[in-house]
């Protein structure tokens, strides 16, 4: 077991954007080996992960700020280490997809490593100061992915992408000093120790409900933006529509798993203390989000839009799952986290592709591109038949799951989802594929051909993970479940689980 | 002997005068005699005091404050001198090339 | 009374003299422009030692009690010290030939004034000490004797001395208050004997203070003067000056009018919240990179301003242990708040104007385009990698993006303005600093997402030294945040009745 | 020791699946030879398990999944049959495939995708738990999608094959809807589970039904009964099914004969005791049956498309099935063997029709009946092969739709005599106008004179041997099986702890004042049997239902005056009347039929690109001029201020001193008025 772990997971990709961007042309290897090395060690530590235990593990904390009272403190448990996963063989995936980028290469790869860096981050501090400074820096990388690679509007893309997430961050903010200040340690010093803040919201003598309300308004509103949900949702479509494609794969992959990380890691311990009224909300919110989003979807003429609305229908269930706080749907939700970040990237990376080898992405001007790449086509429907929630692929284990557990706990809400939303999915899907790949080949398409083989491995790829975890969810939802379980159940602090 | 009030009334009678001026002129060595009007009035404050005060910190603090006024005078005509050199006019109104 | 008695004063001594040996040796030798930069920045860098070997002093009174060094005067001029240091690293690939002397001299009187200031606990000493650095100031705004230049200066003189002015004239009626010039008399004598005359003092103290501050409405000089002075004087005066204004309203305003508490905190609520929304609505506009900068920093100070509101709401509040450091009150928290995000702010300004220095002397002098305009700054990314690096970063700190030095201050600035019950504060600064957001993203995406303006920058060598000496301090700043913090906290305690 | 390969009818086709699909391309005729011989072996091991377990026996297989659901087999008398049939019914289909597709190059996709069509459907018949049913349903769907869009250069195919993925979808989101209701209630009971126990299982299900709450039971059964309506093409999701024919007339005939559509009828009968306990369930389900049975048929006769025609009759037949367990209201668990009998005779004869129709059609290369005539001198075994099929459809005596049909209209008759007679008058009415229809298409095909040109050659035999295969089966498996059958199927819930008498209690099929509103109009007459039909309401069938001679041959004179009646339309030979002279080209009624009854226009036209698609629409205004529209006016509101904010930086400098001096006064002025409000 190697010491540090989570440490060298962070550092590596960080040391490698560096390297990458000294690399000149040579950066693509470097990024693939400095993003390989982390999804070995993730690897490694799935081998090594305790599923049942509820305590975090792989924890490392050194003093930092004393003055503050802040930490370095990383570790995981069962609701960070999923995500851990899918960063590390996102970035991968994503990086071999961008194998032929040519402009400015050692920046492109720099950034991604970037990315990868603030999302491993996120997912594994367990300290407010820490957990908020990684929060931020992943605005940068995506900032200059939208912005220098994007498309005819990336400048208005990217500074909407970074103000708006940013405000809402700065909320959250706000809301972690007010937890920061309320609480004393025993000994009467202050701390930002994630684990310890969130038992004591417990304590009604030190958190009256009426403080805590604000504090978890604050909390969720910085966690909804970057989910993102309705109705703070409109920075998604403009970042994912001028991103390139790496960049879109990323954003929806991994940023966007930020929020719900939040949602349980956060939200979810609080929930139980704060006014009733939240619960109702937030199911609305969520319900609002899936139905909506895939109505949005339907609407788009462009089919990176719509994938687009597409993911924020799906990370709605997210919110649902999360907000009925049963276990079947919490475990569910954070499912769809993972099975949503594998299954978006196939999305995402088939509108890249057909943006660069057709060179349009309106749907209406697409028309037969099967009957040119048939591989590409077969890769692309079976990412759809995933997204729009197939048996036998991970969505619809993981929309199952949320749904029927949803229903102990929400049942009209989870009804109107039933009715309203899962045929609306499979109608906008089906369109598009329809409209895209099958009919007469276009004239004007007559020479188009096959995608790169790296592009369609890389695509590939994310199908078989997600027939992998459709067929054997148990794989990672073991993991959940015990997470899920550990979220019902009062939060535990590192040293009353031992760790430190 | 005089008492304090009607120094105190000259010295805010001066700063008032000095602000008008510094409202209403445009030359540059106008504005600058309304600077001078405001530090003298001061002076004239700070003399009445001490003069009321056991101590003269007062008068010590006057007599800085005059050096000072003499020094940021050269400056203040310097800068002017040189501005009229390059522009051919000292009527401050003209000169706002920066500015919103 | 021997001679090291004085010791915590050598390095003012220092540099006066060193000040004075300049105006000599460059009117004695010709073209020793080079000599003189040396010789300064060896002086500032001495002097700096000799700040730095007594960080952390017990106050100590020299002179009469007119001038006492403790904490908080040691932070201000290690502040100003860097500060100086770095402009005059970065003018000595600029100030070689002749003249250059003179430049060097008034950069030292002005650095010695500031000093003077930082540690000056009488109101005569303050103010000939503000003076100094005000007069060598108005001199250095002018130095090049462009049209902008002595527009600059023009504007920066007439306003400034109409503050002093009134400073002076709020300082004279303290006085006819207090009967005395030191301050603890006339906290003394103003928690006795209140009268309207006290206020009207504050006030025009206020007006003194802010206009170094540049706090809105006695800001309207900064946004020209910074545009127009030399650039890297604007530096100085970004950085350098406007915290002087800083530390003296501190001393003058938290420790002699205390007993106007309620009043400097209505003023300063109603500054502070003006300050920072009006610097950064103007500052969205503009297109003469200098010019937001300069709104920019207005804009910082209403950040800082808030300290002010905090101290006087959390006045008098219970020793609460608010950090793991002993008992420390909030207003303690704000204040060190408000000194960390000087710091940071003094090296971030100045790295920034150092680039902006750098940019603008190489638009070639016949081009008709301002030479600071945004639309020099395009792809300089590729034109000058350094200074577009260190720009970016300065930016991102500008706007409190972690972890850079920026983020640390505000994030404890803003954290004491909750903890004292400021949210409606806490709120605003926070907005504004999205806000902000919109004017560095459009300089940041300038520099690096738009196709290049011109040809390779050459960046001189002393440019390029003081921005990655800048760019290491606000980065280590950043993430090693620990010394500087318990460093600002017994600053403030300088401040506060123990 | 073949219950212990039972995994493999899955596996098998699976694995062809997946070498058509990778291999495929480089095997002669697309490796269609896989997927039979998968097919087949599923086929053997089949009737290796029938050997083995027949005739009081089941196998259950289960293993652990994920969360609290399994995977698992269950093979009961309901799961046997119907694996046979697949198995039998599909193995001939590839066959014939083998020749059909012959040529195509898509070839190796189609075997591959049918390979995966045949795994779903198995794998659906033999699940053990209402979730692995589900997932299977789901993919029936995706491989139907495939299969109809396998021509997927024509934009009508790939049109029809999202029509057919949507409007199944429909129905399987009522089915999920049941799914989850019914999981909930389940654990909502606490139930101590044995370790090998899981909520969704048949078993756990069947044994808990009769704690879950009336009304709850009928809303699992309505969303369950949605589910089946999708599939099997019941009204008013039908839709999909004539347009369905896009694709090869070998899809045709599997999604229509053999697998998709009876999946439906399939769901039924393995809840039937879930239907049986829910108040008005089966009731919903006699009502959906006997009106599409009815509904279809008339659409059936003005249709000029072979395909559309045999499509249309295969919803009708669907149509009787589900009436068939609807009736089950009043003879119980016998029901469900009366109908599975005609599921499975259906199956063959309308396998053999629809290969017939593609034999027609591969020879005449057109659908249209109007241009063929007089087939049959050029192609004699096709000819009779499906004058057998058509017999056996219009339930001619003695054929196998005879007996299996006859006994559904019967048991709507005691139906009728119980509860309500509305199921068997329009179960008559379909059964007249079936054989109707399905003469007209037989004589107007093979009969008469040619009335274009076409390919004059019998197909190859690689088809015509599973032609000849099937019309014997269509020939004389009625005859065969019926009684054996309907005992075997009737012993199927005997292997669960279930009572259908408390169940009956719940549903109301036993006591009259729980009839009373599950009848509308009961006749008064009626209620003296009634008891004794409840009683024997669980073993309905045995002795045989004990109907009066009339009701009896009633379906037999309904068949042979229907056949009489298309002769006298359509056999040139005998030719009394012309069909024109009944209805003219005017006639409204004519007209409503042959547009189908407007169904595209209104579930197409209106409510998906009229409804769904205006709702996103208004959704997307909404979206830009509101949920994005207010951050931009925000955003432009800021900077507007902002612009006339610097416009106060006047650049003169005695302005800079005049705002100095106002900003002290305001300072002062609010300072005071503050503390004389005492706000300081």
């Amino acid at each position: 077991m190697i010491s540090n772990v989570i440490s060298l997971l962070i550092a590596i990709p960080l040391l490698g954007a560096v390297i990458s961007f000294y690399a000149g042309t040579k950066a693509k290897f470097v990024a693939l080996i400095a993003s390989l090395i982390p999804l070995a060690l993730s690897l490694q530590m799935y081998m090594e992960f305790d599923k049942t235990s509820k305590i975090m593990q792989f924890v490392e904390s050194y003093n930092w700020v004393p003055s503050l009272g802040v930490k370095y403190t990383v570790g995981i448990d069962g609701i960070g280490f999923p995500l851990v996963l899918l960063s590390t063989i996102v970035s991968v995936l994503v990086i071999i997809y961008s194998w032929g980028e040519t402009k400015k290469p050692n920046q492109y790869f720099a950034l991604l490593l970037l990315n990868e860096v603030g999302v491993l981050g996120v997912f594994t501090s367990l300290d407010f100061f820490l957990f908020y400074i990684f929060w931020e820096i992943v605005l940068i990388p995506m900032f200059f992915l939208i912005g220098s690679w994007g498309g005819p509007r990336k400048d208005y893309a990217a500074v909407k992408f970074f103000i708006y997430t940013h405000v809402a961050s700065l909320v959250m903010l706000l809301a972690i000093f007010a937890l920061y200040f309320t609480y004393q340690m025993p000994d009467g010093s202050r701390t930002f120790d994630m684990l310890t803040l969130l038992a004591a919201t417990a304590d009604k003598t030190i958190f009256p409900t009426s403080m805590l309300n604000i504090i978890f308004a604050g909390l969720l509103l910085g966690f909804l933006v970057k989910m993102p949900a309705f109705p703070f949702h409109t920075w998604l479509p403009d970042a994912h529509v001028e991103a390139p494609t790496a960049g879109s794969v990323v954003l929806a992959a991994l940023l966007l798993k930020m929020g719900g990380y939040g949602l349980f890691r956060i939200i979810l311990p609080m929930l139980p203390h704060v006014d009733k009224a939240f619960v109702t909300i937030i199911a609305i919110i969520a319900v609002i989000s899936i139905v909506y989003g895939a109505f949005m979807a339907l609407a788009q003429k462009d089919i990176k839009k719509l994938v687009a609305y597409s993911s924020v229908s799906h990370m709605g269930f997210v919110t649902l799952g999360a907000v009925a706080f049963t276990w079947m749907s919490v475990t569910g939700a954070m499912f769809q986290q993972f099975s949503h970040g594998i299954i978006t990237c196939v999305l995402f990376m088939s509108a890249g592709t057909i943006q660069h080898v057709v060179g349009t992405r309106v749907i209406a001007d697409l028309g037969g591109l099967a009957d040119r790449m048939p591989k590409f086509a077969v890769i692309m429907m079976a990412g759809f038949m995933a997204s729009l929630g197939l048996p036998g692929m991970s969505g619809f284990v993981a929309e199952f799951m949320v749904l029927t557990g949803s229903f102990a706990t929400l049942p009209v809400y989870t009804m109107i989802v039933v009715f309203l939303s899962i045929v609306t999915t499979a109608a906008y899907h089906l369109w598009a594929l329809q409209k895209a790949m099958f009919g007469p080949i276009l004239k004007k398409y007559m020479n188009v051909h096959e995608p790169h083989a790296y592009e369609l491995f890389s695509m590939a790829m994310i199908i078989v993970l997600s027939l992998i975890f459709g067929l054997q969810p148990g794989l990672i939802t073991d993991i959940m479940g015990t997470a899920a379980t550990q979220v019902m159940e009062p939060v535990m602090t590192l040293t009353q689980m031992g760790v430190i | 002997m005089i008492p304090l009030e009607l120094y105190i009334l000259l010295a805010s009678t001066m700063f008032t005068i000095g602000l008008y001026g510094l409202f209403t002129q445009k030359n540059g060595v106008k504005l600058m005699m309304c600077i001078e009007l405001l530090l003298n009035s001061a002076n004239i404050n700070l003399v009445a005091f001490s003069a009321y005060q056991p101590n003269v910190n007062g008068q010590v603090f006057a007599l800085f404050s005059i050096a000072l006024a003499a020094a940021e005078a050269g400056v203040g005509f310097a800068i002017l001198i040189a501005l009229y050199r390059l522009y051919g006019t000292i009527d401050l109104d003209n000169i706002n090339a920066m500015r919103w | 009374m021997e001679f090291s008695h004085y010791a915590p004063l050598w390095g003012e001594a220092l540099l006066t003299i060193l000040a004075v040996l300049v105006v000599l040796l460059g009117s004695l030798m010709k073209n020793s422009g080079k000599l003189m930069g040396y010789l300064s920045a060896a002086g500032l860098v001495a002097a700096l030692a000799l700040v730095a070997s007594n960080l952390t002093i017990k106050p100590t009174l020299f002179f009469f009690d007119t001038i006492s060094v403790d904490a908080l005067s040691q932070f201000f001029k290690v502040v100003f010290l860097v500060v100086s240091l770095l402009v005059v690293i970065a003018s000595m690939s600029k100030y070689t030939g002749k003249g250059a002397d003179e430049y060097f001299a008034l950069l030292l009187f002005a650095t010695v004034g500031m000093m003077v200031v930082s540690s000056s606990v009488d109101i005569i000493t303050l103010f000939v000490g503000f003076e100094l650095a005000s007069l060598s100031t108005y001199a250095l705004a002018a130095f090049d004797r462009s049209r902008k230049n002595l527009e600059a200066a023009m504007k920066y003189f007439i306003f400034g001395s109409v503050a002093s002015a009134f400073m002076l004239f709020g300082f004279s009626l303290l006085y006819g208050m207090a009967g005395s010039t030191h301050l603890v008399d006339i906290a003394a004598a103003s928690l006795a004997n209140f009268g309207p005359a006290t206020l009207v003092a504050l006030l025009f103290v206020i007006v003194g203070f802010g206009f170094k501050m540049a706090l809105v409405p006695f800001h309207m000089w900064a946004p020209d003067t910074y545009e127009g002075a030399p650039p890297l004087v604007s530096a100085l005066l970004a950085a350098g000056s406007k915290k002087m204004g800083f530390v003296a309203a501190f001393r003058v305003i938290l420790i002699a009018l205390v007993a106007l508490r309620m009043e400097w905190y209505m003023a300063f609520a109603i500054l502070a919240a003006l300050t920072m929304t009006l610097g950064n609505l103007a500052a969205c506009w503009q297109n003469n990179v200098r010019r937001i900068l300069a709104y920019s920093s207005i804009a910082q100070a209403g950040y800082i301003a808030i300290a002010f509101v905090v101290v006087g709401a959390a006045y008098g509040a219970m020793p609460v242990n608010v950090l793991n450091m002993g008992p420390i009150r909030a207003d303690q928290l704000g204040i060190a708040g408000a000194l960390l995000l000087i710091l940071g702010h003094a090296l971030m300004k100045t790295g920034a104007f150092i680039g902006t220095a750098l940019v603008s002397s190489n638009v070639s002098k016949e081009s008709e385009t301002d030479p600071d305009d945004i639309s020099n700054y395009a792809g300089l990314a590729k034109r000058a990698p350094i200074t577009a690096f260190c720009m970016l970063i300065f930016m991102f700190a500008l706007a409190g993006i972690p972890p850079t030095a920026g983020y640390i201050g505000k994030f404890v600035l803003f954290s004491s303005a909750i903890y004292s019950g400021l949210v409606w504060l806490a709120v605003l600064a926070i907005l504004n600093s999205a806000l902000s957001l919109v004017y560095y993203l459009r300089i940041i995406s300038y520099m690096y997402l738009k196709e290049a303006a011109g040809p390779k920058i050459k960046e001189q060598k002393g440019y390029v030294v003081a921005l990655v000496l800048t760019l290491l301090a606000v980065v280590w700043i950043g993430v090693f945040p620990e010394a500087f913090i318990n460093w600002a906290m017994q600053a403030a305690a300088v401040l506060l009745p123990q | 020791m073949y219950a212990d390969y039972a995994y493999l009818i899955v596996a098998l086709p699976v694995l062809a699946f997946l070498l058509c699909l990778f291999v495929g391309w480089h095997l002669p005729r697309g490796g269609g030879f896989l997927t039979v011989l998968a097919t087949f072996a599923g086929l053997i091991l089949s009737l290796g398990i029938f050997s083995e377990i027949y005739p009081d026996k089941i196998i259950h297989q289960s293993m652990p999944w994920f969360a609290n659901f399994n995977v698992g087999i269950l093979i009961d008398p309901l799961a046997l049959v119907m694996l046979l049939m697949v198995t039998f019914v599909v193995t001939l289909i590839h066959i014939y495939a083998n020749g059909y597709m012959n040529g195509d190059p898509g070839a190796a996709r189609y075997f591959a995708e049918a390979a995966l069509f045949t795994a779903s459907m198995l794998g659906l018949i033999f699940a053990d738990n209402l979730l692995q049913l589900f997932i299977f349903w789901e993919l029936v769907g995706l491989c139907s999608y495939l299969l109809i869009g396998f021509w997927y250069r024509k934009p009508s195919a790939a049109a029809a094959a999202k029509k057919a993925f949507l409007t199944t979808r429909v129905g399987d989101v009522l089915f999920l809807a049941g799914i989850i209701l019914l999981y909930n209630n389940l654990a909502n009971l606490n139930l101590a589970l044995k370790p090998g126990e899981y909520l969704l299982q048949f078993p756990v299900i069947y044994a808990n039904l009769a704690q879950i709450a009336p009304d709850q039971l009928t809303l699992i059964a309505l969303g369950l009964l949605g589910g089946a309506v999708g599939k099997s093409g019941q009204f008013p999701l039908h839709v999909w099914l004539p347009d369905a024919m896009e694709g090869p007339t070998t899809v045709s005939a599997m999604i229509h004969a053999a697998t998709m559509v009876t999946a439906g009828v399939y769901l039924v009968a393995r809840m039937f005791p879930l239907f049986y306990a829910a108040p008005h369930g089966l009731t919903a389900v006699a009502a959906v049956g006997a009106f599409t049975a009815l509904f279809a048929a008339t659409m059936g006769l003005t249709s000029f498309d072979i395909k559309r025609v045999l499509a249309f009759s295969t919803v009708s037949q669907l149509g009787f099935m589900m009436a068939g367990l609807g009736v089950g209201a009043a003879v119980g668990t016998f029901a469900v063997g009366v109908s599975i009998f005609h599921l499975i005779g259906h199956s063959f004869f309308k396998a053999l029709l629809f290969l017939c129709a593609g034999s027609v059609i591969h020879a005449v290369n057109t659908n249209d009946m109007r241009e063929m005539g007089g087939v049959g001198k050029y192609m004699k075994w096709t000819m009779y092969t499906m004058l057998i099929g058509s017999l056996s459809l219009a339930g001619f005596p003695l054929f196998t739709g005879f007996f299996s049909k006859d006994e559904i209209i019967v048991i709507a008759y005691e139906y009728g005599t119980l509860i309500n007679f509305l199921p068997y008058i329009f179960l008559v009415l379909a059964a007249v106008l079936t054989a109707i229809y399905t003469f007209r298409m037989w004589f107007s095909v093979f009969t008469g004179k040619e009335r274009s040109d076409y390919g004059k050659h019998e197909s190859p035999w690689v088809m015509l041997g599973p032609l000849v295969i099937l019309a014997v089966f269509a020939l004389g498996f009625g005859y065969v099986a019926q009684e054996d059958f309907y005992s075997y199927l009737d012993s199927n819930f005997k292997h669960y702890d279930l009572d259908f008498v408390e169940l009956g209690v719940i549903g109301g099929h036993a006591l009259e004042e729980h009839v009373a509103p599950a009848a509308e109009g009961e006749p008064v007459a009626a209620k003296g049997e009634h008891e004794a039909a409840a009683g024997e309401g669980e073993a309905g069938g045995e002795e045989g239902p004990g109907e009066p001679w009339y009701i009896q041959i009633l379906p037999i004179i309904v068949a042979i005056g229907g056949i009489l009646t298309a002769m006298l339309f359509y056999w040139d030979k005998v030719k009394k009347f012309d069909p024109s002279q009944v209805t003219g080209d005017k006639d409204p009624i004519r007209k409503l039929l042959l547009k189908g009854y407007y169904q595209h226009e209104i579930m197409t036209g209106w409510f998906a690109e009229t409804v769904v698609y205006g709702t996103a629409l208004i959704c997307n205004t909404i979206d830009i001029k509101l949920v994005d529209g207010w951050l931009n006016w925000l955003s432009a509101l800021v900077l507007g201020f902002a612009q006339h904010v610097r416009k106060v930086q006047t650049g003169i400098v005695q302005n800079y001193v005049t705002a100095l001096v106002l900003g002290v006064v305001v300072l002062v002025v609010v300072i005071t008025l503050a503390k004389e409000v005492g706000l300081v």
